[in-house]
């Protein structure tokens, strides 16, 4: 028996939109009351229909192994990915404790890291570091072990909007920021003050008993 | 309604907290056979019995079944008729809520206060048929609108949700946003820390010699050596060499690479240190 | 900054059939680079497109609770719920009642609920519409045994398509019921003298649902 056209499209269109799933030509037809089911050259013409209409629109008919479906196109995933986008973490105070240690002790290795924080560095902290392009191998110490040097990269300036290392806070300044946590610092004016002569490379904090 | 859930029907003349009420109407009236103006069909009963809600349900049944056009009904007679309910529901085993049978005296109780003589002005509170009413009413109320909220269009039944499944795209994670003062305050920190450890002096040469160390090692990385002079750019000036040749003298001191010279004056070459290069 | 109209109206109609829920403007504004998010009245004149153009089609779109969903209309229901074995579940009276009772008086207590059923609620009908997520426990009422109050959710909302409490089926009056024997009790502010449940005496006019 044939339908009228109209609420063929609208039932086979809305099992499409509904289902989630392909549907052969076979489930389409079963929608309706045994008396009632279109042709299988019905629901191919519906089928060629809601194709053509779907020219603009955000999903288009595919056809695959196990029958017809209607999918989102792909061009549209960096928009449809947001859906799902993870809010973002904070990163730990011993993430940041390690950054800043590579930041100013660079090439530095993970010992010399745990010997200054006095607990251990994880591998998931330098993992994420490194996956983040902040930081970079540059280098093995040559002692047992062979320990990895890591420094800091140039997106790591970036990101923090440096020209250079030279630009970060000098570390005088910081002993004042110890205890002093949402302190405002200009970075610039740090930067008009930072050391350029071996003389002032020891600065208040820094007596020259470097353990290794 | 003391009883949260549905409880066998005691025998009712031993119902025990029961007695001060009269609920001897209750086995004075019990019947074993189908009352005769019951308006079901006998084996419907069963079904409909089980599909009451609840005391009020019933009563509000039986009031509508006799009042369709009638307003006004004979609180003996509806007593008369909820009573019998109840001893079919008995009879037949069902799990009766106590709430029947305080119903049951509750209904007793206002039939046989009809009874007494009625004095001239009686005030609508006393009446204890008002609350009855009052609950009647309100019951009905809500009665019709679980069956409104039930017609109501909902999802899985009359409305489905049009997904579709989404184009392949790996979920996106941003990375944390960290201010340089988070870096700077973390510093701190751990300076401090390694302060009070007082074995642990921490020295920190300048930056821009770190720096400098850095790109040296990374330009000795792939092996093989490098002209000493070729580590110096001539266009940073006078403080860029010093920068280079202090970050040489450090990373020297740290084992970190070796100064060659293969003859006496010839040029220097800087490698990096020799478990460094692969296959020395 | 604008996009270009129909690229706007497909990411939109792409993000409300990929995400299976509804979405609302903030939601949608947020599938956009934060440079690009498009306004608020570039979204709803989206959605209103979006609305248009479905005329005579499988799908509408409609505003629940949580925001925007499109969904295959009701009149198509007969042929589309055969894609599934399932028939759909069928909720007892019991359950209905309550919770009618819970959308139209929340909140209340199951106390309140059984003095107008005038029997008991089983423990099993809370639990099913908790974990239907219809209702939940929004405090508890400051008597002995501080017996919990349940609300109404707007997944409650959302599954019986009303976007606030308002489009609930308003309350019915209530139906004139009297003893004959001359006095005639017609209580007509049956509700103004409720026991025990101060909350449950507003009037059935429903607050919005207090989502936290």
């Amino acid at each position: 028996m044939s339908q009228d056209p109209e609420q063929l499209r609208r039932i086979v269109e809305g099992a499409l939109l509904a289902a989630g799933r392909p549907l052969d030509i076979a489930e389409l037809q079963q929608l309706f009351d045994p008396l009632q089911q279109p042709q299988s050259e019905e629901i191919h013409a519906t089928l060629a229909d809601i194709s053509a209409d779907s020219a603009g629109r955000a999903w288009e008919l595919r056809r695959t192994a196990s029958g017809y479906r209607l999918q989102i196109r792909a061009e549209l995933a960096p928009w449809i990915s947001r859906l799902w986008e993870e809010k973002p973490r904070r990163y730990s105070r011993s993430l940041l404790e390690t950054l800043a240690l590579i930041a100013y002790r660079q090439p530095v290795t993970r010992g010399d890291i745990e010997a200054v924080r006095g607990v251990a560095v994880s591998s998931d902290t330098v993992r994420t570091l490194v996956e983040r392009e902040w930081i970079r191998v540059v280098g093995h110490r040559d002692v047992p072990g062979r320990p990895a040097l890591y420094a800091t990269t140039r997106q790591f300036l970036d990101y923090f909007n440096l020209s250079s290392l030279d630009e970060l806070p000098p570390l005088g300044e910081l002993q004042e920021l110890a205890f002093a946590d949402g302190l405002e610092l200009a970075v610039k004016d740090a930067n008009a003050s930072a050391p350029d002569a071996p003389e002032s490379m020891e600065s208040p904090a820094m007596e020259p008993s470097r353990e290794v | 309604m003391s009883a949260r859930e549905p409880q066998p029907l005691p025998s009712l003349g031993t119902a025990p907290e029961q007695q001060e009420l009269p609920l001897a109407v209750v086995l004075g009236e019990r019947v074993m056979e189908l009352p005769a103006d019951l308006y079901i069909p006998p084996d419907a009963l069963e079904v409909v019995l089980e599909t009451f809600e609840g005391p009020l349900d019933l009563l509000l049944y039986l009031i509508r079944r006799r009042n369709l056009d009638i307003l006004l009904i004979d609180v003996a007679e509806i007593t008369r008729q909820y009573i019998q309910y109840i001893a079919m529901m008995e009879a037949m085993r069902f799990e009766l809520a106590a709430e029947y049978l305080v119903m049951a005296a509750m209904l007793a109780e206002i039939k046989s206060r009809m009874l007494l003589p009625r004095q001239a002005e009686v005030e609508e509170e006393d009446d204890p048929r008002a609350e009855l009413i009052r609950r009647l009413q309100e019951y009905e109320r809500f009665k019709a609108a679980a069956v409104a909220l039930d017609e109501l269009p909902r999802l899985e039944r009359d409305l489905f949700r049009a997904v579709l499944p989404a184009p392949d795209c790996a979920p996106q994670r941003p990375h944390p946003q960290v201010d340089l003062r988070e870096i700077l305050v973390a510093l701190a920190g751990v300076m401090e820390r390694a302060r009070l450890q007082e074995h642990h002096h921490v020295r920190f040469e300048a930056l821009s010699t770190r720096a400098r160390m850095a790109d040296i090692l990374d330009r000795l990385r792939e092996g093989g050596f490098v002209p000493f002079v070729a580590l110096f750019q001539v266009d940073e000036g006078r403080r860029g060499v010093v920068v280079t040749f202090l970050a040489i003298m450090e990373l020297v001191k740290e084992h970190l690479i070796e100064i060659v010279q293969a003859e006496p004056f010839g040029p220097l070459h800087v490698t990096g240190s020799r478990a460094d290069v692969p296959g020395s």
